[in-house]
């Protein structure tokens, strides 16, 4: 009878009452100054804590959050958001208009990494305590969009522990400490150890997870952390090392959340150089320069081969700067060159190459998903065709002085756009180079096309959506008839959990606690 | 002896300084830190001003001599990628790092010793041989295979041990102990086994081949012919002269180990300095990756002087003709 | 026969059985044959590095030249026909669509040579050091002795990380490739040398003192002359017994320098890259691109391993 | 107890080799009584050590004992194994190394030594085997027993250590000692006193001793009786005056003739030709034929025995009448 009872006595149980939860990433967060480094693992996990005027919801829409409504003043010259009343931060100390101030300046300082939001931002005046303006010097449609990541903290708590600035150098208060108004306190920080979270009863918003104790554990080796998630010591891990997916989606006591991410995987070309640096055929003049030998490249790799492969058939062709599903994707342009290996000979040949060059290839190893496969394949495919790469696959540390110093005859590049919107591509690896106007810093090649720099600016003010489509349009078919860009594939998103919780990806990766739910 | 002392301390502080130059000069290669430390927005500006806070345009020399003046006063200058000084970093990975080569260490003399007595003492039985066969394995495969076996066989398949990490630990003072805690010290034991197993192999072997050179002695047939028992034999009179050059080899052992200690820590994500070195590389942060070779060499130029001290005090002969510089 | 005496130096003429004969009989290759242990793990030595030496006509593809990989081949299991391409590979293939069984024998050929001359490099450097810090004693061995000390603090894996990163640092792109096996072979070889020169060092203090070596002086033989001639064969049993120990731990080295990234370049991958790569499959069910090059290598480094202990016992007189 | 301490009959020790077996012993007999020292004497090679570790179980493998019997104190020993032949080991049978330099334990010092071999056979406490072990060192002649017994082998002369090993082959009381060259790594006037100090030893305590050395001159100075060993067997055996005086084997004739003693004054010495024949190529017959200026056809194929008790291994014993010179 005893046993029966106390079967009972657990069935009755809520579903899923308090739990202590437990997930691993590759890199720990580097600070949890929230202005002090602008990247993914920083800004994904100090979003649980800190929060900004807006947040993107499930769908990456964007929501909002610190303010409640937000209108265009007058013809575009800013935006006036209206902050919502009575939120705390952790210490207990008010939000008001004045943090916000604070954090625009903090912000946008010269020491802080997310300074180049602030870019269109011609000033920040406060009209109340509850109601801000933030004036742009040109009318900028996406601005909101873009400030999603920019968090509020509190000007007093900063005054008070000296953290009125981002301190990269020798770090400060902040880089160890935080005080936001999010779901999430910081309870223990040991970096590079580990990093505690509990709930933050004071929260405005009302709370759907039921989680009573969160800890992040970075964890290096893909292998252990598979080992861990199937031993059950974490109940999440992110990334899935892809060639573990099928395998993980047999066992039962394990789940697999699979999307795309943002970020395009794509091949860059030389474009102004005036000859090939790594080629054994001694020639005066570049062939990459020539668009036929850009589209023959575009024809000989098969990335649905390398897809199927390599990437398990978790990722997804892509035609152009941007994925499907981002702000501004063109999708009346969704077709890549079809893998033809004659028309690619054909095209080398009508260029004059038609026993094909050797060339340098520069690839990272240890950047993104798979690189040092993809490119050894891609390798394998040109040289079918007579384009014999050498490649040279390093470490990304090594890698960006490489490409800056323009040491390759082609390189892999991945790019996931901070706003989510086409134009970010377009403002980084399109527009022709140039310092002053902040243009053009990531494109290595030095691509450059009148067209595509008279229509940036205009696409940037341009309020009204189906003119800036149209014109996004046309810039991604001036690049794809260019073949500026070989474009490849869009990496997926993959993540591994244990069966008993249930959570919310997106693509750009940011992981949310307040959308997880543990049943014990 | 303490004129020896004194001559080994000032070759040792020679040494450290040779390591931070060789050190230095090659970090220069390893490849360009400001790329890491800004995000995908920045501008060469901002590189450039970067670059010129972290005095990283400086000459070398002048780079160099800064750092040394800082490493005297145990300031080693501010982590690029924490943003946090150096040394406080050091001081909570290290206990991490010791913990695990102490054990690991322990291991591999108290069963690298037994085995290679028993080895030597039995040197044709069929289970002397099977040990030796089967020691050779863990020389035979590499450390980092080794441990994701341990991990696959004992965390995955059969969920006895934790798959990585260190568990819980009790902080008391400056230093975090595992030995406390139960999840702590079944945390220890697959790293310290990968860890060790390469160590205890080296010395099981050496002890089997001293010790079956010391059995032949004279005074060892002597101790037979006067009838001790097995026991005394082995152990008073072989095992005390086997150890004697034992010591200065297991000495550098265990050196070595703190070495290897980078595998072992990366694969079972052990937060101690190994990991922490491996990501300054991958990080390019110099000051961590100069302060823990400095760390390093500062623990093997000891751990040799203890090596060197406890050879005085084991081997009576040294100690009776005192002069004798080693 | 004029009986004017024979030159001291000159090499007396004797007419004596085939050396092969003397060889065969001497109590070295007595106790070899005698040895089960010690003929099972030289021939499989042999096997191996002949498969090594003569992997392009025994592999039945070319897996270091990107143009004959069919990508589409990848992850096909040992002797089943691949769902895309209908090829059978008799130990499957790896991610690159590369043969595993050639791929291990090509993999085997980088790393036996990799090992074999690291080790070479680091016994001659440690030997002269050893030989020169033993005989001059005095300075010369304080310094090769602190010298040693710096290098026991860069453990292999330190050495090699500094090392790639000078060396790409100023070779050119194209020779890369070949750049990184040299880098690999003077990082392994530049830690190894330290344990020769100890062992060297302790041989010759000993030998210093015997007679032959005062004798030798006596008659004028230049310090040069007595060390080559004189010290050194009495020196060499240990010396070559460290060498086969180390040769199998080079061979590790470089599989564990690959696991850091540090390794041979990915498009000829030695037998550490393959375990590397094998390694991330453990999970993913693709069991067989780690266990048959871990299986190779753990034959190969034993067998050496084994050899290795059965010379010590060997040349070791006092142990027969 | 009138019998003797110990007696070995037909006495056979083999070693297997690729070579085939080896006979370093081959079938010797004789007896030590109480107090009486018995020489073995032969060039080196004899087999005359292996003899004496054969009593005392000491070979080491591939040599072992192929036949014959040990008797120590009218007791059979040369079965016993293990722990039984342990016990008798130092208890019963003591022995003293060549070398003093090699035979003591550097790291330990010589008090402890002692006490831990006493411990190890007689019941006494740790107090009184220090006081035994110190009456042992008195009783060899170390001077200031006390203090030095907290000393380390290395802080004694060549000599002394001697003294040492001897206090430790006698500390257990044994009622044999087998004496393997004990004089041969010391100098000459340090030999001297060693033979007096072994010669005083056996008359107090009535200890049978088997002195093993290849120098004529110990065995005149010392030994009651003499065995003579060539090749693996015994040639001659009896009292040191008859076989040191009146040589009756060829060998001994000529090792005798080899041997600078002041009875013989400025006499030549002259040398036996040739040199022992290796085990494993022993000549037909009688092992000393080829150097032996008396051979005659049948020595050179069967092979002399020695009728048991003294006498010569040879059918042409010395003195020779006219006939057969």
């Amino acid at each position: 009878m005893r046993r029966h009872l106390f079967a009972a006595v657990l069935l009755c149980a809520p579903a899923a009452h308090a739990a202590e939860f437990t997930w691993s990433e590759t890199t720990d967060p580097q600070t949890m100054d929230p202005h002090a480094v602008n990247s993914t693992p920083v800004l994904g996990f100090l979003g649980n804590v800190y929060e900004g005027l807006v947040r993107r919801d499930e769908d990456m829409k964007i929501v909002p959050a610190l303010a409640t409504g937000w209108e265009p003043i007058g013809e575009g010259e800013g935006w006036r958001f209206s902050l919502r009343q009575g939120v705390k931060f952790h210490d207990g100390s008010d939000f008001d208009a004045t943090d916000v101030l604070f954090s625009y300046e903090r912000a946008s300082s010269e020491q802080a990494d997310t300074s180049s939001w602030f870019a269109p931002v011609s000033g920040v005046r406060m009209v109340d305590n509850y109601t801000v303006e933030i004036m742009t010097n040109a009318p900028n449609p996406i601005f909101v969009d873009s400030i999603a990541n920019w968090m509020m903290l509190d000007s007093g708590w900063a005054k008070a522990n000296d953290a009125t600035r981002p301190d990269k150098d020798a770090g400060n208060y902040a880089t160890l400490n935080t005080n936001g108004t999010g779901p999430f306190r910081v309870t223990r920080r040991e970096p590079g150890l580990r990093t505690v979270l509990e709930p933050f009863d004071g929260w405005w918003d009302d709370a759907t997870h039921n989680i009573t104790r969160a800890e992040l554990t970075p964890i290096q080796n893909p292998a252990t952390a598979v080992a861990a998630l199937l031993s059950g010591d974490v109940d999440f891990i992110n990334p899935v090392p892809i060639q573990d997916t099928e395998r993980l989606k047999q066992n039962p006591d394990v789940n697999v959340i699979q999307g795309i991410e943002a970020r395009v995987i794509m091949l860059g070309f030389p474009h102004e150089a005036a000859t090939l640096k790594y080629s054994a055929e001694t020639m005066d003049k570049n062939p990459f320069a020539d668009v036929r030998v850009r589209q023959a490249v575009g024809h000989a790799i098969n990335v649905p081969a390398i897809l199927q492969t390599i990437m398990r058939g978790n990722a997804q062709e892509v035609s152009q700067l941007v994925g499907p599903g981002m702000r501004g994707y063109s999708t009346g342009l969704a077709e890549r060159p079809a893998y033809d290996t004659d028309r690619a000979r054909a095209l080398l040949a009508e260029a004059g190459y038609s026993d094909g060059f050797s060339f340098g290839f520069k690839c990272t190893n240890d950047r993104y998903l798979n690189d040092e496969s993809v490119c050894q394949a891609v390798t394998g495919m040109l040289a079918q065709v007579g384009l014999r790469a050498t490649l040279d696959a390093m470490p990304v540390q090594n890698y960006w002085p490489e490409l800056r110093a323009d040491n390759y005859d082609m390189y892999l590049l991945g790019w996931s756009p901070g706003t989510f919107d086409a134009e970010h591509p377009i403002r980084f690896l399109a527009a022709t180079p140039n310092e002053e106007k902040k243009l053009g810093s990531w494109n290595f090649g030095g691509y450059s096309n009148a067209r595509v720099d008279e229509l940036l600016p205009m696409i940037q003010s341009e309020i009204d959506d189906t003119k800036r489509q149209g014109m996004l349009d046309e810039v991604t078919a001036i690049l794809q008839d260019q073949a500026a860009y070989t474009t490849l594939y869009v990496q997926p998103l993959i993540w591994g959990t244990r069966a008993n919780i249930e959570l919310t990806q997106r693509p750009d990766n940011f992981f949310n606690l307040r959308w997880v739910t543990v049943d014990q | 002896m303490l004129a020896f002392v004194i001559q080994r301390v000032a070759q040792s502080v020679l040494v450290l300084l040779v390591v931070g130059l060789v050190a230095f000069s090659m970090f220069r290669f390893v490849g360009d830190p400001i790329d890491n430390m800004l995000g995908q927005e920045r501008t060469q500006a901002d590189i450039d001003r970067l670059r010129t806070t972290l005095g990283l345009d400086q000459p070398f020399v002048v780079q160099y001599v800064k750092f040394l003046g800082g490493a005297v006063q145990g300031n080693f200058g501010v982590s690029y990628r924490q943003g946090r000084p150096v040394s406080d970093i050091l001081m909570e990975r290290a206990p991490a790092t010791l913990e695990l080569a102490a054990v690991s260490g322990f291991l591999a003399i108290s069963i690298g010793i037994g085995l290679g007595v028993f080895t030597a003492i039995r040197r044709d039985g069929w289970a002397a041989n099977t040990i030796m066969s089967l020691s050779l394995i863990g020389v035979s495969l590499p450390t980092f295979l080794i441990g994701i076996l341990l991990i696959y066989l004992f965390s995955v398949e059969l969920g006895w041990l934790p798959s990585f990490g260190r568990g819980d630990t009790v902080r008391i003072g400056g230093w975090t102990t595992g030995f406390l805690t139960e999840s702590g010290l079944k945390a220890l034991i697959l790293p310290s086994i990968t860890l060790g197993l390469y160590q205890m192999t080296l010395i099981m072997r050496l002890v089997r081949s001293e010790m079956l050179e010391v059995l032949r002695q004279d005074y060892i047939r002597f101790a037979r012919a006067r009838g001790l028992r097995d026991r005394a034999v082995n152990f008073r009179h072989a095992l005390k002269n086997t150890l004697v050059p034992v010591i200065t080899v297991t000495g550098l052992q265990l050196g070595s180990i703190i070495a290897f200690a980078i595998i072992t820590e990366t694969v079972f994500q052990w937060p101690g300095v190994g990991l922490l070195f491996i990501n300054a590389i991958q990080f390019v942060d110099i000051p961590v990756m100069a302060a823990y070779l400095m760390l390093i060499s500062v623990m093997f130029v000891g751990i040799n002087l203890i090596v060197d001290l406890l050879y005085f005090s084991i081997d009576p002969r040294l100690r009776a003709d005192r002069t004798k510089a080693h | 026969m004029t009986d004017t005496p024979l030159p001291p130096d000159a090499p007396i003429e004797v007419k004596d059985p085939s050396r092969l004969r003397l060889a065969l009989d001497s109590d070295f290759f007595y106790t070899f044959k005698r040895s089960p242990v010690a003929v099972v793990s030289f021939s499989v030595v042999s096997i191996m590095v002949l498969a090594a030496v003569f992997a392009p006509w025994i592999a039945p593809h070319d897996p270091f030249n990107p143009g004959s990989l069919n990508l589409m081949n990848g992850f096909s299991a040992p002797m089943e026909p691949n769902a895309f391409t209908g090829d059978i590979f008799w130990l499957g293939t790896d991610d690159q669509g590369r043969d595993v069984f050639s791929t291990i024998l090509y993999g085997m050929r980088i790393s036996l040579f990799v090992g074999a001359a690291a080790v070479a490099f680091a016994m001659v450097l440690g030997v002269t050091l050893g030989l020169l810090a033993g005989y001059v004693g005095g300075w010369t061995e304080t310094i090769i002795m602190r010298i040693a000390d710096v290098q026991l603090t860069f453990p292999a894996i330190l050495v090699a990380m500094l090392i790639f990163g000078v060396a790409k640092g100023i070779t050119p792109v194209e020779y890369r490739d070949q750049m990184a096996i040299w880098v690999l072979i003077l990082a392994i070889g530049l830690s190894d040398w330290v344990q020769f020169a100890r062992v060297v060092r302790g041989a010759t203090l000993v030998e210093k003192n015997k007679e032959y070596v005062q004798a030798a002086r006596l008659i004028g033989r230049t310090s040069p002359a007595i060390m080559l001639r004189h010290i050194l064969p009495n020196v060499l049993s240990p010396v070559l017994v460290i060498a086969t120990i180390s040769l199998a731990l080079a061979i590790i080295a470089e599989a564990t320098l690959s696991f850091l990234g540090v390794g041979a370049p990915p498009t000829q991958p030695s037998l550490g890259t393959l375990i590397r790569i094998g390694q991330g499959f453990l999970f993913s069910g693709e069991w067989w691109i780690l266990l048959f090059p871990a299986v190779t290598l753990l034959t190969l480094a034993l067998s050496v391993n084994l050899l290795g202990d059965w010379l010590r016992d060997a040349l070791n007189p006092r142990l027969r | 107890m009138t019998g003797p301490i110990l007696s070995i009959r037909n006495l056979t020790v083999e070693i297997p080799t690729r070579h085939g077996i080896l006979r370093p012993v081959d079938g010797i007999s004789y007896d030590i009584g109480r107090g009486e020292i018995l020489g073995i004497v032969g060039e080196s090679g004899a087999g005359k050590s292996m003899a004496g570790n054969a009593v005392i179980d000491l070979l080491s493998p591939p040599a072992h004992i192929a036949g014959g019997e040990i008797w120590v104190n009218g007791t059979r020993i040369d079965q016993l194994k293990g722990d039984a032949m342990r016990r008798l080991r130092g208890k019963e049978i003591g022995m003293v190394f060549q070398d003093p330099l090699t035979s003591l334990n550097p790291l330990l010092r010589i008090g402890d030594q002692l006490t831990e071999t006493i411990l190890a056979h007689l019941p006494l406490s740790r107090a009184q085997a220090k006081d035994r072990a110190i009456k042992a060192l008195d009783e060899v002649g170390i001077p200031g027993a006390t203090e030095r017994i907290n000393s380390y082998p290395h802080e004694f002369s060549g000599g002394m250590r001697q003294r040492v090993v001897i206090a430790l082959a006698l500390c257990a009381e044994p009622s044999l000692i087998i004496a393997d060259e004990p004089t041969t790594a010391l100098d000459v006037s340090v030999q001297a006193q060693i033979i007096a100090l072994l010669k005083a030893l056996c008359r107090n305590r009535g200890t049978a001793v088997m002195l093993i050395t290849h120098d004529m001159g110990v065995i005149a100075e010392a030994a009651d009786r003499v065995a003579v060993m060539y090749a693996g067997k015994l040639a001659e055996l009896g009292a040191v005056r008859d076989v040191l005086g009146a040589p009756r084997h060829p060998y001994t004739d000529g090792l005798m003739g080899s041997t600078p003693l002041a009875s013989r004054g400025k006499a030549r010495l002259h040398q036996i030709p040739g040199a022992m024949p290796a085990l494993d190529n022993l000549p037909q017959g009688c092992a000393f034929h080829p150097r032996c200026p008396y051979a005659q056809s049948i020595c050179k194929t069967q092979m002399p025995t020695l009728a048991d008790g003294d006498g010569a291994a040879c059918f042409f014993p010395l003195p020779h009448t006219a006939e057969v010179a």
